[in-house]
């Protein structure tokens, strides 16, 4: 299949530091690409730059052949791509359903008049957002919790309604930024399946993430980030034996430990 | 010229006025997010005491001293009996706690001492000194300083002094303080005093210029509120810029423009200012992340 | 008993007319009740505090018109408030007694609705007679931007041309302002021979202060608004001094003459005022005086609480002598006062002086 | 069936407006049920900008000003007739939200409140300063609007204050319906959200400057209509409809009785219209017991009357 | 060291600690594992005075300090890490460090910065800049180096692993194991539990605000339920 969406040289600094420079990669419908690196390497801002959070001040990003460099989010959105975020964004004021039901904005919205005056069409689109909410907080695990206070949730749970927010885009592209953090080994595999089902669904997925195993796991391309710059990318087995990867992340002992059989 | 030098003086005369109720909005403000309602009754409260403790024949800066230290008794007690018991309240209930707490304190200060317009006298006389020109009062040259004193003592308290960082340590994040060992329950009473006092320092140096009565408090804090926003919250520095910039800005529309909207002019300013600079001038930026 | 109401601004911007009007409306009901009241029935005061605020004013009209059930009502210390609940009280059929001074309340004549204070326009007239008769013909204006400044403003303006002057500077301050010299300095480059400044409170303090400050040689004339002697405390005796004004007899009834028709009257009020209050009296708290003798005389001589009766009554007052002037009621006239109520007063060595 | 959050606020509204005038001793509090009803549809507009939104103003009392001398003037001037004036009114108000609301929403929090306050003082000055067509700081009087005549010929013979008290109410109930269907609506779940993290909003595809813009027009429409009610009942206005103190006092209403509810505002509202009326009769301690109130109110319902209540005795349950 | 008997704490109305007993003793390392929602924040917030305690008690060194606010149980040697990290974003780093030793005078401080730094030394090249504007790795090293700017004779860790990169998550166990020798008591709440039981001495496991299990550390990597529930294995 062709490149849905493609980063070209793209870089950006904050006063003097360079914490993304020359970064390029594409990614193709259905792809698990991932990026690595240690803390501080970027990957967040990168994904602040393809999401329109930060304006990138050099290169371009394409999405579905389109120049989409520093277009607004909700541009971005409409144009079918979502994220979630490594320092939590939810609508605290809202209940756990409502920050759901917020995913399904663009099917959702429609003329402010219609809203005003609870039209029917209004209530219509209303209600499909509801129904759709309702079966994704399901499937993260989130159903008894729907009509509880969002600020209510323990940070693990959060994660969660992130994920599920951002899929309720129904996206085409889809940046994870750490979703695994603050979950144990077991609840990490339980969002593995998750994420693997969404690609199996055409959705390419870019995902951040430090737990290895996951990454080991469910990568089809990992692209390793370091003080900005990308030093290495490739499948998973040809990544983790990298000497500058496992210098600059990895560390030595990495390696699984015998009582941990390696999944990928 | 000498038209341009006077209206500089009554700027600054006005805005030295501006910029020191200005500068007590930054205190609680940097401990607490909160723009406290009541610091124009502070004011009001520094010359109102000065006035009766004066008139009861206390010599005028033992007056002014009794009315330092009381408004910011008053201050500690505001915060003791109505911002603690409020502890976790979301910032807008605290601010409406202000605003009740501005009409109680004008209230009180109705029954207590009347409606009067009161002043005492000035502390170096009245008379004028004539520079290029143009005129200005001792009085005038008080405010100046007075706001020049207060503005690098808060300077150097934020910037130098371990409770300075704990107050702004305070707002930015309440529980982390409280992680790290800072009573933040005493980082607001300290707040309170010290703005109190700040506010009641103005009051003493502008009445003899301004007058004073018991509702002053109102137009006194919109204007500080004002300038403090244009200078940016938070920052001393702001703060005594923006009181300034306003009163210059307010002094050469009705020198050169209309003094019908000289208050309008001012308005726009800070609009424009805003358009361009959204924290104000000197306002800090947030980093936050996502 | 007999229910007056009234609503003033205790509070609030007027604050400064407002509460000797409240003062003296309060003291003087204690003496009617004291003295028996009025046909052997109490008054009962029922006072509200509109703060200024048109919007409560008219909100307190209606009270003390469907609530309280009060047979006449004084007030209205602006003229913002007065105009507010005129409706109400006209409507109502209730005698309504303003103390504000803009000659729309009067003019033209509603039924139910008198004013004792002077209007502004004839203090205009008075200022600027008194200015022509020292040789100033070139006027510099500076008023607060409150409705009593503005309202004065736009009445000097109006008849400046009849009176022979020429208003050759228009500066406005904000009723809070602490400086006032950019204006000065403009109305003195502008060549003002005189200055008059419409405004009430204590902008007109910083006006005489900033006056001195610029050592302006061009003589300063208030408004009726700053007369009390509280204006001499606050501007300074030094800065006042020179100052004129037109103001009632009130502020100098030691200084009358003796055979002065208003004497014991002016003597009398501002003595217990004095004394009740321990502050100096204001021609404000004289208005107030003025409209419940007014009352109380209009209701004696009704003999009955109905409103109506009470209404024809007030508008038959003839030659009573109130602190502000001779006043005389007519069908077309709810004024009743002429120019000479006015006297042109003059600040020396800080205190009120007679200047004619 | 379970009553919906919405429902039972309306039947809660429509039972007070409908059943308090059995405990009116007087005509009068027909006027002050007015001036609640008139406050709670202002109100009513700034739950929807600052309990939705999450955006503040201290300025939509020049909206209620521009209401308010919309009718004054129109009639006078253009020969308009009361009922158009007030239209049109709302109409260049939202226009004027429309225009001035874009520049100013990019502000965040108090630099926000600042902006919007200096656009009130704006309004303010103009309709002080310009005399010659406003009638300056005394104020000017409005036409009637002969709506009374309109009710009597329909059979309905009302006194004034009763007649505004129906009148207003009806607006308030139709006001509050329309804040309600917005609450849950899209519209409404976007609004909330931009006030919950404008990032994440921005990136389920919300239009965030569009929205917080929309919010602002109508909330600017009510403060306007309520400004024209208020000046078609009192048929009198003066600048200080538009004065900053009457939007500090909306804020205040809505934050006190809980902004983020319509009917806790309203609630609000109608504590801070009727408390000076009841208070006059402590005379001079008016104030200080007013602002006591307010303090207590806050320290013990921190989230506002109606949500504290609302909590304690859903905990009792 | 810490003795935790009977807590309970709600938020609003809501009880989710359920009676929880605990106890570390001194020089000990103390993980607590547990699923999403557990309860194993609200534990740690308790400790620190950070969250209300409604029933049961917290005695530290032999004194019951349930009711001792938090700032002065700093005092006492109790510091956290926090989750979520709960930095001073508007504060430099250094800064942020600084008031991590809020309660001591300077000599001793610039030491124990010079230590952070060394642990951290990203933390010492952006020090002078605001923290907000750190990553989410670096937020989490100026979290735990801030905690131990308090010199802390316990110290609470709110999933420190979390957000680091794997060298680092190896570095921050060494760190904590390396506490032991200076006689530090460690209450470690974590996500990779793995890591964190080897490491520690004895472990509890929380389920919905209740302890369900509790032993040597060794003990617990071996129980094949926790294996499965837990460590995915
Ligand atoms: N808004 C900002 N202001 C200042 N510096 C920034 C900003 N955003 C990012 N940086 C800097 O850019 C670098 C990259 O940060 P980024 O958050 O992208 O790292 P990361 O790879 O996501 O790290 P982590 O794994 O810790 O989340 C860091 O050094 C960070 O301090
Ligand atoms: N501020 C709060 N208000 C109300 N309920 C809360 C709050 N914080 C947490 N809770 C609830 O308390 C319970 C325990 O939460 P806690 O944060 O202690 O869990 P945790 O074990 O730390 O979970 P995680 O692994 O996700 O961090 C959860 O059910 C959560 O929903
Ligand atoms: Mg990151
Ligand atoms: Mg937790």
């Amino acid at each position: 299949m062709s490149t849905l969406l493609s980063v070209e040289n793209i870089g950006i600094s904050f006063g003097g530091l360079r914490a993304v420079h020359d970064v390029s990669f594409s990614l193709r419908p259905g792809e698990i690409l991932s990026v690595i690196g240690p803390n501080g390497a970027g990957k967040t801002t990168l994904f602040n730059m393809i999401s329109g959070v930060y304006q990138p001040e050099q290169g371009r990003v394409r999405l579905a052949d389109e120049d989409v460099t520093g277009m607004r989010p909700d541009l971005l959105a409409r144009r079918g791509l979502s994220r979630t975020f490594q320092n939590l964004q939810i609508f605290q004021n809202m209940s756990v359903l409502d920050n759901a039901i917020a995913g399904y904005h663009l099917s959702e919205r429609g003329s402010l008049l219609a809203d005003l005056l609870h039209l029917p069409a209004s209530r219509q689109r209303a209600r499909n957002a509801r129904q759709g909410a309702l079966r994704l907080l399901d499937r993260v695990g989130l159903e008894r919790a729907a009509e509880t206070e969002a600020a209510n949730l323990s940070y693990g749970r959060l994660k969660r309604l992130e994920i599920a927010r951002a899929l309720a885009m129904r996206p085409k592209v889809l940046l994870l930024d750490e979703p695994a953090a603050g979950c144990n080994a077991v609840e990490t595999e339980e969002i593995d399946r998750m994420i693997v089902e969404v690609a199996a669904e055409g959705v390419a997925i870019l995902l951040v993430e430090h737990d290895m195993k996951m990454v080991m796991r469910i990568s089809n391309h990992i692209v390793v980030l370091d003080h900005g710059q990308k030093i290495a990318e490739g499948d998973p087995a040809t990544v983790s034996r990298d000497p500058r990867v496992i210098a600059a992340y990895l560390g030595t002992d990495a390696a699984p430990t015998p009582e941990e059989p390696a999944h990928a | 010229m000498p038209e341009l030098l006077q209206f500089l003086f009554s700027g600054l005369t006005v805005g030295a006025v501006y910029a020191l109720v200005a500068l007590g909005f930054t205190i609680i403000y940097n401990a607490s997010d909160v723009v406290n309602f009541a610091q124009g009754e502070f004011v009001m409260l520094g010359g109102m005491i000065t006035v009766f403790t004066y008139a009861a024949g206390l010599p005028l800066p033992l007056a002014a001293l009794v009315a330092i230290v009381v408004t910011s008794g008053i201050g500690v007690a505001l915060n003791k009996l109505a911002i603690e018991p409020a502890r976790g309240a979301p910032v807008v209930s605290l601010i409406i706690i202000t605003i009740g707490a501005s009409i109680f304190l004008r209230g009180a200060a109705q029954v207590l001492f009347g409606k009067q317009i009161h002043r005492f006298p000035a502390f170096s006389g009245d008379a004028p000194l004539r520079i290029g020109g143009a005129t200005i009062l001792p009085q005038s040259l008080w405010v100046i300083a007075g706001g020049l004193a207060v503005f690098v003592a808060l300077y150097l308290f934020f910037t130098r002094t371990l409770t300075g960082k704990a107050v702004l340590a305070t707002s930015n994040n309440r529980l982390a303080a409280q992680l790290v060992g800072i009573n933040t329950n005493w980082v607001m009473t300290l707040s309170f005093g010290l703005s109190a006092a700040i506010g009641a320092l103005a009051g003493v140096l502008a009445t003899p210029i301004t007058n004073t009565a018991y509702d002053i408090g109102i137009a006194v804090a919109l204007k500080g509120f004002a300038a403090a926003m244009l200078g940016g919250m938070g920052n001393p520095k702001g703060a005594l810029v923006g009181g300034l910039l306003l009163g210059i800005i307010e002094a050469m529309t009705a020198g050169y423009i209309s003094s019908q909207y000289k208050d309008a002019a001012a308005f726009v300013i800070i609009l424009l200012v805003l358009f361009a600079m959204p924290q104000g001038l000197f306002g800090a930026k947030q980093t936050e992340r996502v | 008993d007999i229910k007056i109401g009234a609503s003033l601004s205790e509070t609030g911007p007027a604050a400064f007319l407002g509460d000797p009007e409240a003062k003296t409306l309060r003291m003087e009901v204690d003496k009617i009740n004291a003295e028996g009241g009025i046909n052997g029935e109490k008054v009962e005061l029922i006072m509200y505090d509109d703060a200024g605020d048109a919007n409560k004013a008219k909100t307190f009209a209606t009270r003390l018109v469907e609530d309280d059930e009060v047979i006449a009502v004084i007030g209205g210390t602006t003229t913002g408030t007065t105009m507010a609940m005129i409706p109400v009280f006209e409507d109502a059929e209730i005698p309504f007694i303003s103390l504000a001074g803009a000659v729309d309340i009067i003019d033209p004549v509603k039924p139910f609705t008198f004013k004792t204070p002077h209007t502004d326009r004839m203090a205009c007239e008075k200022i600027f007679t008194d200015m022509k008769a020292r040789g100033f013909t070139k006027i510099g204006m500076i008023s607060g931007s409150d409705g009593f400044g503005q309202s004065m403003q736009a009445q000097c303006k109006d008849v400046a041309e009849d009176a022979g002057v020429e208003i050759v500077a228009d500066e406005v301050y904000g009723p809070q302002d602490a400086d006032m010299t950019p204006q000065l300095t403009n109305i003195r480059g502008k060549g003002a021979e005189a200055i008059l400044n419409s405004g009430m409170g204590q902008g007109p303090a910083v006006v005489t202060r900033n006056h001195k400050q610029l050592a302006i040689d061009a003589p300063l004339y208030q408004s009726h608004g700053v007369a009390s002697k509280q204006f001499i405390e606050l501007a300074g005796a030094e800065a006042a001094e020179g100052v004129r004004l037109p103001a009632a007899a009130l502020l100098v009834a030691d200084q009358l003459p003796d055979d002065d028709a208003q004497k014991p009257v002016v003597t009398a009020y501002s003595d217990a005022y004095k004394s009740a209050t321990g502050e100096e009296v204001s021609t404000f708290g004289g208005h107030a005086h003025d409209a419940l003798a007014i009352l109380k005389a209009a209701i004696e001589r009704a003999g009955s609480d109905d409103p109506v009766a009470i209404r024809d009554e007030i508008e038959a007052s003839k030659e009573f002598i109130g602190t502000g002037g001779m006043v005389t009621y007519s069908p077309d006239d709810h004024l009743g006062l002429t120019q000479d109520a006015f006297r042109m007063l003059e600040i020396r060595d800080g205190d009120w002086t007679i200047a004619e | 069936m379970r009553l919906s959050a919405k429902s039972a606020t309306l039947l809660a509204l429509l039972a007070l407006i409908t059943l308090s005038p059995i405990f009116f001793p007087s005509s009068f509090y027909y006027r002050v049920g007015s001036l609640i009803f008139i406050n709670g549809l202002a109100v009513t507009g700034m739950v929807i900008l600052i309990g939705y939104a999450g955006q503040i103003s201290l300025g939509h009392a020049g909206f209620a000003g521009i209401g308010a001398y919309a009718c004054a003037l129109m009639p006078v001037h253009w020969g308009i007739p009361p009922v158009f004036a007030a239209i049109l009114g709302a109409v260049i108000s939202g226009v004027l939200a429309w225009l001035v609301g874009r520049p100013i929403l990019r502000l965040k929090g108090y630099y926000l409140g600042v902006a919007t306050l200096g656009f009130g003082v704006l309004v303010f000055m103009v309709l002080t300063n310009e005399a010659a067509l406003t009638g300056g700081p005394d104020g000017t009087a409005v036409p009637d609007a002969g709506l009374r005549d309109l009710a009597k010929m329909a059979g309905l013979k009302l006194k004034s204050s009763e007649f505004w008290y129906w009148f207003c109410g009806l607006f308030l109930l139709a006001g509050a319906w329309l804040a309600l269907n917005l609450h849950d609506s899209p519209t409404g779940r976007a609004l909330r959200a931009l006030h919950g993290s404008e990032v994440a909003a921005r990136t389920v595809g919300v239009d965030v400057a569009r929205y917080k813009l929309q919010a602002f027009v109508i909330s600017a429409v009510y403060a306007s209509v309520a400004g024209s009610l208020a000046a078609m009942q009192n048929q009198f206005v003066t600048p200080d409809v538009a004065g900053y103190m009457h939007s500090i006092e909306w804020v205040t209403m809505a934050v006190l009785g809980g902004a983020h509810s319509v009917l806790g505002a309203i609630l609000g509202a109608g504590i801070l219209t009727l408390l000076p009326q009841v208070l006059t009769a402590f005379a001079e301690y008016e104030h200080i017991l007013l602002g006591l109130i307010m303090m207590l109110v806050m320290i013990f319902m921190r989230d506002g009357l109606l949500p504290s209540l609302l909590r304690l005795i859903r905990g009792k349950e | 060291m810490l003795e935790i008997s009977e807590l309970r704490s709600r938020y609003g109305r809501i009880e989710v600690l359920h009676g929880i007993n605990l106890n570390v003793q001194s020089g000990e390392i103390v993980t607590v594992v547990g699923a999403n929602g557990a309860g194993k924040t609200t534990l740690l917030r308790c400790i620190s005075g950070t969250q209300p305690v409604s029933a049961g008690s917290v005695v530290f060194r032999g004194e019951t300090i349930t009711a001792v606010p938090a700032h002065r149980r700093i005092k006492r040697g109790i510091t956290q890490s926090p989750e979520g990290r709960q930095i001073f974003t508007n504060l430099s780093v250094e800064e942020n460090l600084r008031l991590g030793a809020f309660l001591f005078s300077d000599e001793r401080v610039d030491k124990d910065m010079q230590d952070a730094f060394q642990m951290f030394p990203i933390l010492r090249e952006k020090r002078n800049l605001p923290a907000g504007g750190l990553s989410g790795g670096q937020q989490q090293m100026l979290a735990i180096a801030r905690a131990l700017m308090g010199r802390p004779n316990c110290l609470l860790l709110d999933e420190p692993s979390m957000g680091l990169a794997p060298i680092l998550v190896q570095q921050i166990f060494d760190v904590v194991s390396g506490l032991k020798a200076l006689n530090v008591t460690v209450l470690l709440v974590e996500q990779n539990a793995f890591g964190a039981l080897k490491i520690a001495d004895r472990g509890y496991v929380m389920e919905t605000g209740q302890v369900t299990m509790d032993g040597p550390a060794e003990m617990l990597i071996a129980d094949p339920r926790i294996r499965e529930a837990y460590l995915g294995i």
